[in-house]
Protein backbone atom coordinates (compact mmCIF):
# COMPACT_ATOMS: atom_id res chain seq x y z
CA UNK A 1 0.00 0.00 0.00
CA UNK A 2 1.40 3.17 -0.95
CA UNK A 3 0.26 6.40 0.86
CA UNK A 4 1.54 9.74 0.59
CA UNK A 5 0.57 10.64 4.30
CA UNK A 6 2.59 11.42 7.06
CA UNK A 7 3.12 12.06 10.72
CA UNK A 8 4.73 14.64 12.10
CA UNK A 9 6.56 14.50 14.70
CA UNK A 10 8.00 17.19 16.97
CA UNK A 11 11.72 16.01 18.36
CA UNK A 12 13.10 16.98 21.20
CA UNK A 13 16.56 16.67 22.72
CA UNK A 14 18.07 17.59 26.31
CA UNK A 15 21.27 17.67 27.78
CA UNK A 16 24.12 15.11 26.43
CA UNK A 17 21.98 13.87 24.05
CA UNK A 18 21.30 17.33 22.00
CA UNK A 19 24.90 18.19 22.56
CA UNK A 20 25.75 14.78 20.83
CA UNK A 21 23.53 15.27 17.75
CA UNK A 22 23.96 19.32 18.11
CA UNK A 23 20.42 19.96 18.04
CA UNK A 24 18.21 20.64 20.22
CA UNK A 25 14.63 20.23 18.32
CA UNK A 26 13.83 18.64 14.76
CA UNK A 27 10.29 18.06 12.79
CA UNK A 28 10.53 14.26 11.49
CA UNK A 29 7.91 13.12 8.86
CA UNK A 30 7.38 9.42 9.57
CA UNK A 31 5.16 7.04 8.65
CA UNK A 32 1.77 6.55 9.65
CA UNK A 33 1.73 4.34 12.44
CA UNK A 34 5.27 4.75 13.19
CA UNK A 35 6.28 4.25 16.66
CA UNK A 36 9.02 6.08 19.44
CA UNK A 37 10.65 3.11 17.90
CA UNK A 38 10.87 4.56 13.83
CA UNK A 39 11.46 7.82 15.85
CA UNK A 40 14.45 6.54 17.78
CA UNK A 41 15.78 5.11 14.18
CA UNK A 42 15.06 8.36 12.59
CA UNK A 43 17.50 10.37 15.01
CA UNK A 44 20.27 7.38 14.71
CA UNK A 45 20.81 8.43 10.70
CA UNK A 46 21.10 12.01 11.87
CA UNK A 47 25.32 13.13 12.63
CA UNK A 48 26.00 11.68 16.36
CA UNK A 49 22.67 10.27 16.24
CA UNK A 50 24.81 6.50 16.66
CA UNK A 51 25.49 7.61 20.34
CA UNK A 52 22.11 7.44 21.40
CA UNK A 53 22.04 4.10 23.54
CA UNK A 54 19.79 1.38 22.24
CA UNK A 55 16.46 2.25 24.60
CA UNK A 56 16.80 6.37 25.86
CA UNK A 57 14.28 7.42 27.81
CA UNK A 58 11.50 8.95 25.73
CA UNK A 59 8.26 11.34 26.71
CA UNK A 60 5.39 11.48 24.42
CA UNK A 61 3.52 14.99 25.18
CA UNK A 62 5.36 15.72 28.58
CA UNK A 63 4.19 11.74 29.83
CA UNK A 64 7.32 9.12 29.91
CA UNK A 65 6.22 6.31 27.45
CA UNK A 66 8.09 3.01 26.04
CA UNK A 67 9.75 2.38 22.95
CA UNK A 68 6.46 0.69 21.38
CA UNK A 69 4.34 3.53 21.94
CA UNK A 70 2.78 4.57 18.78
CA UNK A 71 3.08 8.37 17.45
CA UNK A 72 0.56 10.74 16.27
CA UNK A 73 0.17 13.75 13.60
CA UNK A 74 1.51 16.99 15.87
CA UNK A 75 3.12 14.68 19.12
CA UNK A 76 5.68 15.70 20.85
CA UNK A 77 8.40 13.48 21.27
CA UNK A 78 11.36 14.06 23.65
CA UNK A 79 14.07 12.10 23.98
CA UNK A 80 15.58 11.88 27.78
CA UNK A 81 19.10 11.26 28.74
CA UNK A 82 19.59 9.82 32.35
CA UNK A 83 17.31 11.73 34.72
CA UNK A 84 19.65 13.31 37.54
CA UNK A 85 17.23 15.86 39.75
CA UNK A 86 16.73 15.66 43.02
CA UNK B 1 2.03 26.27 40.47
CA UNK B 2 5.85 26.32 39.12
CA UNK B 3 8.05 23.42 40.93
CA UNK B 4 11.24 24.70 39.23
CA UNK B 5 12.76 27.78 40.55
CA UNK B 6 16.12 29.49 39.85
CA UNK B 7 16.19 31.00 42.92
CA UNK B 8 17.17 29.44 46.36
CA UNK B 9 15.25 26.90 47.96
CA UNK B 10 13.27 28.14 51.24
CA UNK B 11 11.94 25.07 53.06
CA UNK B 12 10.04 27.32 55.99
CA UNK B 13 8.46 28.55 53.36
CA UNK B 14 7.22 24.92 52.12
CA UNK B 15 6.54 24.21 55.50
CA UNK B 16 4.43 26.86 56.17
CA UNK B 17 2.37 25.81 52.91
CA UNK B 18 1.67 22.41 54.32
CA UNK B 19 1.21 23.32 57.83
CA UNK B 20 -2.39 23.33 59.23
CA UNK B 21 -4.00 22.76 62.72
CA UNK B 22 -5.35 19.45 62.12
CA UNK B 23 -1.56 18.17 60.69
CA UNK B 24 0.86 17.63 63.36
CA UNK B 25 3.86 15.70 62.07
CA UNK B 26 5.59 17.21 58.88
CA UNK B 27 8.28 15.66 57.94
CA UNK B 28 10.50 16.88 55.25
CA UNK B 29 13.47 16.23 52.58
CA UNK B 30 16.54 18.54 51.42
CA UNK B 31 18.61 17.40 48.87
CA UNK B 32 22.21 19.65 48.59
CA UNK B 33 24.80 20.00 45.96
CA UNK B 34 27.68 17.59 47.49
CA UNK B 35 31.49 18.48 47.19
CA UNK B 36 32.48 15.72 45.78
CA UNK B 37 31.02 12.86 42.90
CA UNK B 38 32.74 9.28 42.41
CA UNK B 39 36.40 10.53 43.70
CA UNK B 40 35.97 13.89 42.18
CA UNK B 41 36.17 16.95 43.71
CA UNK B 42 33.00 19.29 42.27
CA UNK B 43 33.36 23.19 42.46
CA UNK B 44 29.93 24.02 41.55
CA UNK B 45 26.57 22.73 38.75
CA UNK B 46 24.29 23.64 36.76
CA UNK B 47 20.81 22.09 37.02
CA UNK B 48 18.58 22.00 33.71
CA UNK B 49 15.06 20.82 32.74
CA UNK B 50 12.76 19.61 30.15
CA UNK B 51 10.91 22.82 31.84
CA UNK B 52 7.22 21.52 30.77
CA UNK B 53 7.50 18.15 31.41
CA UNK B 54 9.04 19.00 34.85
CA UNK B 55 6.16 20.86 35.85
CA UNK B 56 4.00 18.66 34.87
CA UNK B 57 5.38 15.33 36.28
CA UNK B 58 6.11 17.13 39.80
CA UNK B 59 2.38 18.39 39.86
CA UNK B 60 1.71 14.36 39.04
CA UNK B 61 3.74 13.45 41.59
CA UNK B 62 2.27 15.86 44.71
CA UNK B 63 -1.00 14.82 43.14
CA UNK B 64 -0.50 10.99 43.08
CA UNK B 65 0.92 11.39 46.65
CA UNK B 66 -2.04 13.08 48.15
CA UNK B 67 -4.07 10.44 46.55
CA UNK B 68 -2.19 7.88 48.57
CA UNK B 69 -1.73 9.36 51.85
CA UNK B 70 -4.01 11.86 53.79
CA UNK B 71 -1.23 14.62 53.41
CA UNK B 72 0.04 17.97 51.85
CA UNK B 73 2.88 18.12 49.91
CA UNK B 74 4.85 20.93 48.78
CA UNK B 75 7.89 20.55 46.43
CA UNK B 76 10.64 22.81 44.88
CA UNK B 77 13.52 21.73 42.79
CA UNK B 78 16.25 24.61 42.10
CA UNK B 79 17.35 25.07 38.18
CA UNK B 80 20.59 27.05 36.95
CA UNK B 81 23.87 27.26 38.42
CA UNK B 82 24.47 25.97 42.15
CA UNK B 83 27.18 26.28 44.42
CA UNK B 84 28.16 23.46 46.80
CA UNK B 85 25.83 22.99 49.41
CA UNK B 86 23.10 24.81 47.87
CA UNK B 87 20.01 22.92 48.51
CA UNK B 88 18.57 21.19 44.70
CA UNK B 89 15.43 19.75 45.72
CA UNK B 90 13.48 20.82 48.88
CA UNK B 91 9.48 18.77 49.94
CA UNK B 92 7.86 19.47 52.95
CA UNK B 93 4.83 16.91 53.70
CA UNK B 94 2.22 17.23 56.70
CA UNK B 95 -0.32 14.56 57.77
CA UNK B 96 -1.97 14.29 61.24
CA UNK B 97 0.39 11.33 61.79
CA UNK B 98 4.05 10.78 61.32
CA UNK B 99 3.49 7.49 59.83
CA UNK B 100 2.06 8.84 56.80
CA UNK B 101 4.09 11.88 56.80
CA UNK B 102 7.26 10.18 56.38
CA UNK B 103 6.00 7.96 53.83
CA UNK B 104 4.48 10.16 51.55
CA UNK B 105 8.05 12.35 52.25
CA UNK B 106 10.15 9.32 50.75
CA UNK B 107 7.63 8.57 47.89
CA UNK B 108 8.44 12.02 46.81
CA UNK B 109 12.06 11.91 46.73
CA UNK B 110 12.33 8.80 44.83
CA UNK B 111 9.48 9.69 42.17
CA UNK B 112 11.16 12.75 41.62
CA UNK B 113 14.65 11.49 41.25
CA UNK B 114 13.23 8.76 38.59
CA UNK B 115 10.34 10.36 36.97
CA UNK B 116 10.98 14.38 36.81
CA UNK B 117 13.21 15.23 33.39
CA UNK B 118 15.99 17.75 35.25
CA UNK B 119 19.94 16.98 34.41
CA UNK B 120 22.50 18.27 35.90
CA UNK B 121 26.35 19.14 34.46
CA UNK B 122 29.16 19.24 37.22
CA UNK B 123 32.21 21.53 36.53
CA UNK B 124 35.16 19.64 38.72
CA UNK B 125 38.68 20.97 40.38
CA UNK B 126 40.73 19.15 37.49
CA UNK B 127 38.59 21.79 34.85
CA UNK B 128 36.37 19.13 33.43
CA UNK B 129 32.46 19.76 33.18
CA UNK B 130 30.43 16.79 32.18
CA UNK B 131 27.05 15.49 32.72
CA UNK B 132 25.65 13.28 35.22
CA UNK B 133 23.50 10.48 34.93
CA UNK B 134 21.66 9.22 37.85
CA UNK B 135 20.87 6.17 35.60
CA UNK B 136 16.99 6.05 35.36
CA UNK B 137 15.45 3.07 33.95
CA UNK B 138 15.04 3.26 29.94
CA UNK B 139 11.28 1.40 30.25
CA UNK B 140 9.32 4.07 32.40
CA UNK B 141 6.05 5.08 32.22
CA UNK B 142 3.91 7.49 33.24
CA UNK B 143 1.11 6.04 35.13
CA UNK B 144 -2.91 6.87 33.58
CA UNK B 145 -1.10 7.72 30.31
CA UNK B 146 -2.03 5.99 27.28
CA UNK B 147 0.51 3.11 26.24
CA UNK C 1 24.02 20.70 74.99
CA UNK C 2 20.48 22.07 75.66
CA UNK C 3 17.76 20.06 73.68
CA UNK C 4 15.25 21.68 75.28
CA UNK C 5 14.06 25.42 75.47
CA UNK C 6 11.00 28.15 76.03
CA UNK C 7 11.67 29.62 72.94
CA UNK C 8 10.54 28.57 69.52
CA UNK C 9 12.05 26.36 67.55
CA UNK C 10 14.11 27.05 64.31
CA UNK C 11 14.15 24.26 62.15
CA UNK C 12 16.78 26.34 59.69
CA UNK C 13 18.84 26.56 62.67
CA UNK C 14 18.44 23.01 63.31
CA UNK C 15 19.83 22.12 59.40
CA UNK C 16 22.93 24.33 59.47
CA UNK C 17 24.11 22.49 62.55
CA UNK C 18 24.23 19.56 60.54
CA UNK C 19 24.61 20.20 57.00
CA UNK C 20 28.11 19.88 55.74
CA UNK C 21 29.43 19.78 51.80
CA UNK C 22 29.85 16.17 51.82
CA UNK C 23 26.33 15.13 53.53
CA UNK C 24 24.15 15.68 50.51
CA UNK C 25 20.35 14.50 52.02
CA UNK C 26 19.00 15.92 55.00
CA UNK C 27 15.51 14.61 56.54
CA UNK C 28 13.98 16.93 59.03
CA UNK C 29 10.86 16.18 61.13
CA UNK C 30 8.51 18.66 62.78
CA UNK C 31 6.00 17.55 65.63
CA UNK C 32 3.64 20.82 65.80
CA UNK C 33 0.76 21.38 68.20
CA UNK C 34 -2.65 19.99 67.40
CA UNK C 35 -6.20 21.61 67.66
CA UNK C 36 -8.02 18.05 68.49
CA UNK C 37 -7.79 15.51 71.00
CA UNK C 38 -9.66 12.32 71.11
CA UNK C 39 -12.45 14.86 69.92
CA UNK C 40 -12.33 17.72 71.91
CA UNK C 41 -10.66 21.23 70.73
CA UNK C 42 -7.55 22.15 72.59
CA UNK C 43 -6.92 25.98 73.11
CA UNK C 44 -3.37 25.71 74.44
CA UNK C 45 -0.68 23.41 75.95
CA UNK C 46 2.10 22.98 78.23
CA UNK C 47 5.09 21.00 78.09
CA UNK C 48 6.76 19.84 81.42
CA UNK C 49 9.85 18.17 81.81
CA UNK C 50 12.08 15.95 84.23
CA UNK C 51 14.57 18.46 82.77
CA UNK C 52 18.30 16.43 83.70
CA UNK C 53 17.06 13.08 82.32
CA UNK C 54 15.38 14.53 79.33
CA UNK C 55 18.55 16.53 78.14
CA UNK C 56 20.61 13.25 79.14
CA UNK C 57 17.89 10.98 77.20
CA UNK C 58 18.14 13.15 74.13
CA UNK C 59 22.15 12.93 74.29
CA UNK C 60 21.79 9.20 74.31
CA UNK C 61 19.42 9.34 71.58
CA UNK C 62 21.53 11.64 69.18
CA UNK C 63 24.98 9.49 70.47
CA UNK C 64 23.06 6.28 69.65
CA UNK C 65 21.65 7.24 66.54
CA UNK C 66 24.48 8.65 64.95
CA UNK C 67 26.47 5.85 66.25
CA UNK C 68 24.49 3.27 64.28
CA UNK C 69 24.41 5.49 60.71
CA UNK C 70 26.76 8.06 59.45
CA UNK C 71 24.90 10.77 59.96
CA UNK C 72 24.93 14.07 62.23
CA UNK C 73 21.77 15.18 64.06
CA UNK C 74 20.17 17.98 65.74
CA UNK C 75 17.46 17.84 68.29
CA UNK C 76 15.10 20.41 69.89
CA UNK C 77 11.86 19.91 72.34
CA UNK C 78 10.10 22.95 73.59
CA UNK C 79 8.62 23.02 76.63
CA UNK C 80 6.84 25.72 78.48
CA UNK C 81 3.22 27.41 76.94
CA UNK C 82 2.57 26.17 73.02
CA UNK C 83 -0.26 27.89 70.92
CA UNK C 84 -1.93 25.31 68.69
CA UNK C 85 0.21 25.32 65.17
CA UNK C 86 3.70 25.99 67.05
CA UNK C 87 6.54 23.55 66.69
CA UNK C 88 6.75 20.74 69.76
CA UNK C 89 10.25 18.90 68.42
CA UNK C 90 11.99 19.36 65.79
CA UNK C 91 14.81 17.25 63.97
CA UNK C 92 17.14 17.47 61.32
CA UNK C 93 19.61 14.57 60.36
CA UNK C 94 22.24 14.86 57.43
CA UNK C 95 24.10 11.97 56.02
CA UNK C 96 25.85 11.36 52.61
CA UNK C 97 22.83 9.56 51.68
CA UNK C 98 18.89 10.07 51.65
CA UNK C 99 18.23 6.37 53.11
CA UNK C 100 19.90 6.85 56.77
CA UNK C 101 18.98 10.12 56.79
CA UNK C 102 15.36 9.08 56.23
CA UNK C 103 16.17 6.22 58.66
CA UNK C 104 17.94 7.55 61.05
CA UNK C 105 15.13 11.02 61.65
CA UNK C 106 12.69 8.54 61.95
CA UNK C 107 14.56 6.80 64.55
CA UNK C 108 15.44 9.74 66.87
CA UNK C 109 11.60 10.72 67.19
CA UNK C 110 10.39 7.59 67.59
CA UNK C 111 12.95 7.40 70.83
CA UNK C 112 12.07 10.63 71.59
CA UNK C 113 8.12 9.85 71.98
CA UNK C 114 9.41 6.16 73.69
CA UNK C 115 12.42 7.76 76.19
CA UNK C 116 12.69 11.49 76.99
CA UNK C 117 10.64 12.46 80.31
CA UNK C 118 8.10 14.99 79.06
CA UNK C 119 4.79 15.93 79.94
CA UNK C 120 1.53 17.89 78.26
CA UNK C 121 -1.36 19.63 80.03
CA UNK C 122 -4.16 20.43 77.01
CA UNK C 123 -6.19 23.28 78.15
CA UNK C 124 -9.86 22.35 76.22
CA UNK C 125 -12.18 24.82 74.78
CA UNK C 126 -14.86 23.29 77.41
CA UNK C 127 -13.14 24.59 80.13
CA UNK C 128 -10.87 21.22 80.93
CA UNK C 129 -7.38 21.13 81.80
CA UNK C 130 -5.63 17.10 81.73
CA UNK C 131 -2.63 15.66 81.73
CA UNK C 132 -1.93 13.75 78.57
CA UNK C 133 -0.51 10.28 78.53
CA UNK C 134 0.89 8.74 74.91
CA UNK C 135 1.05 5.44 77.21
CA UNK C 136 4.91 4.53 77.45
CA UNK C 137 5.43 1.23 78.63
CA UNK C 138 6.76 0.13 81.81
CA UNK C 139 9.04 -2.05 81.05
CA UNK C 140 11.55 0.57 79.56
CA UNK C 141 15.10 0.50 80.38
CA UNK C 142 17.78 2.81 79.02
CA UNK C 143 20.45 0.67 76.95
CA UNK C 144 23.97 0.49 78.89
CA UNK C 145 22.88 1.35 82.41
CA UNK C 146 23.34 -1.03 85.00
CA UNK C 147 19.92 -3.56 85.41
CA UNK D 1 19.46 -10.38 111.04
CA UNK D 2 19.01 -6.33 112.63
CA UNK D 3 20.62 -3.50 110.97
CA UNK D 4 20.47 -0.03 111.70
CA UNK D 5 21.82 0.91 108.18
CA UNK D 6 19.27 2.47 105.63
CA UNK D 7 19.06 3.31 102.25
CA UNK D 8 18.07 7.07 101.11
CA UNK D 9 16.55 7.58 98.14
CA UNK D 10 15.43 10.79 96.87
CA UNK D 11 12.38 10.55 95.03
CA UNK D 12 10.92 12.73 92.66
CA UNK D 13 7.60 12.84 91.26
CA UNK D 14 5.87 14.52 88.16
CA UNK D 15 3.18 15.60 86.37
CA UNK D 16 0.17 13.88 87.11
CA UNK D 17 1.83 12.02 89.83
CA UNK D 18 3.09 15.10 91.51
CA UNK D 19 -0.38 16.05 92.02
CA UNK D 20 -1.76 12.78 92.93
CA UNK D 21 0.57 12.80 95.94
CA UNK D 22 0.78 16.65 96.14
CA UNK D 23 4.13 16.12 96.21
CA UNK D 24 7.27 16.67 94.04
CA UNK D 25 10.48 15.53 95.89
CA UNK D 26 10.52 13.35 99.11
CA UNK D 27 13.21 11.23 100.72
CA UNK D 28 12.59 7.83 101.85
CA UNK D 29 14.60 5.55 103.70
CA UNK D 30 14.94 2.28 102.94
CA UNK D 31 15.70 -1.53 104.11
CA UNK D 32 19.77 -1.99 102.62
CA UNK D 33 18.96 -4.39 99.19
CA UNK D 34 15.39 -2.29 98.47
CA UNK D 35 14.50 -2.45 95.23
CA UNK D 36 13.18 0.44 93.04
CA UNK D 37 9.59 -2.24 93.57
CA UNK D 38 10.15 -0.86 97.56
CA UNK D 39 10.60 2.81 96.87
CA UNK D 40 6.60 2.50 95.04
CA UNK D 41 5.21 0.65 97.97
CA UNK D 42 6.89 3.44 100.36
CA UNK D 43 4.83 6.04 97.97
CA UNK D 44 1.60 4.04 98.05
CA UNK D 45 1.38 4.53 101.94
CA UNK D 46 1.71 8.31 101.57
CA UNK D 47 -1.67 10.03 101.12
CA UNK D 48 -2.95 9.80 97.58
CA UNK D 49 0.01 6.83 96.77
CA UNK D 50 -2.72 4.27 96.10
CA UNK D 51 -3.19 6.23 92.86
CA UNK D 52 0.12 5.19 91.61
CA UNK D 53 -0.73 2.65 88.24
CA UNK D 54 0.79 -1.16 89.51
CA UNK D 55 3.90 -0.42 87.48
CA UNK D 56 4.72 3.02 86.35
CA UNK D 57 7.80 4.15 84.50
CA UNK D 58 10.59 4.93 86.45
CA UNK D 59 14.56 6.13 86.42
CA UNK D 60 16.93 6.00 88.83
CA UNK D 61 19.43 8.72 88.32
CA UNK D 62 18.35 9.78 84.94
CA UNK D 63 18.29 6.36 83.36
CA UNK D 64 14.98 4.00 82.68
CA UNK D 65 15.15 1.34 84.95
CA UNK D 66 12.74 -2.15 86.09
CA UNK D 67 11.06 -2.67 89.37
CA UNK D 68 13.02 -4.80 89.93
CA UNK D 69 16.32 -2.77 90.05
CA UNK D 70 18.33 -2.28 93.43
CA UNK D 71 18.87 1.30 95.08
CA UNK D 72 21.92 2.70 96.31
CA UNK D 73 22.16 5.09 99.05
CA UNK D 74 22.09 8.33 97.76
CA UNK D 75 20.37 7.24 94.48
CA UNK D 76 17.27 9.61 92.60
CA UNK D 77 14.72 7.74 91.58
CA UNK D 78 12.11 9.52 89.42
CA UNK D 79 8.31 7.90 89.11
CA UNK D 80 7.27 9.13 85.43
CA UNK D 81 3.95 8.97 84.31
CA UNK D 82 3.20 7.94 80.59
CA UNK D 83 5.51 10.18 78.35
CA UNK D 84 3.96 12.84 76.10
CA UNK D 85 6.83 14.63 74.58
CA UNK D 86 7.63 14.69 70.71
Amino acid sequence: MVTTASTTVHILLFASYAERLGLERIDAALRPGATVADALAYLRALPGGSELPARPLCARNLAHVRADAPLADGDELAVLPPLAGG
Amino acid sequence: MAFLTDTPLDLAELIAEVAAPDRGGIAAFVGTVRDHHQGRTVLELEYSAYAAMAETECERIVEETERQWPVRVALRHRIGMLAIGDAAVAIAVAGAHRDEAFAACRHVIEEVKRRVPIWKRERYADGAVEWVGAGAAADLTTPGQRP
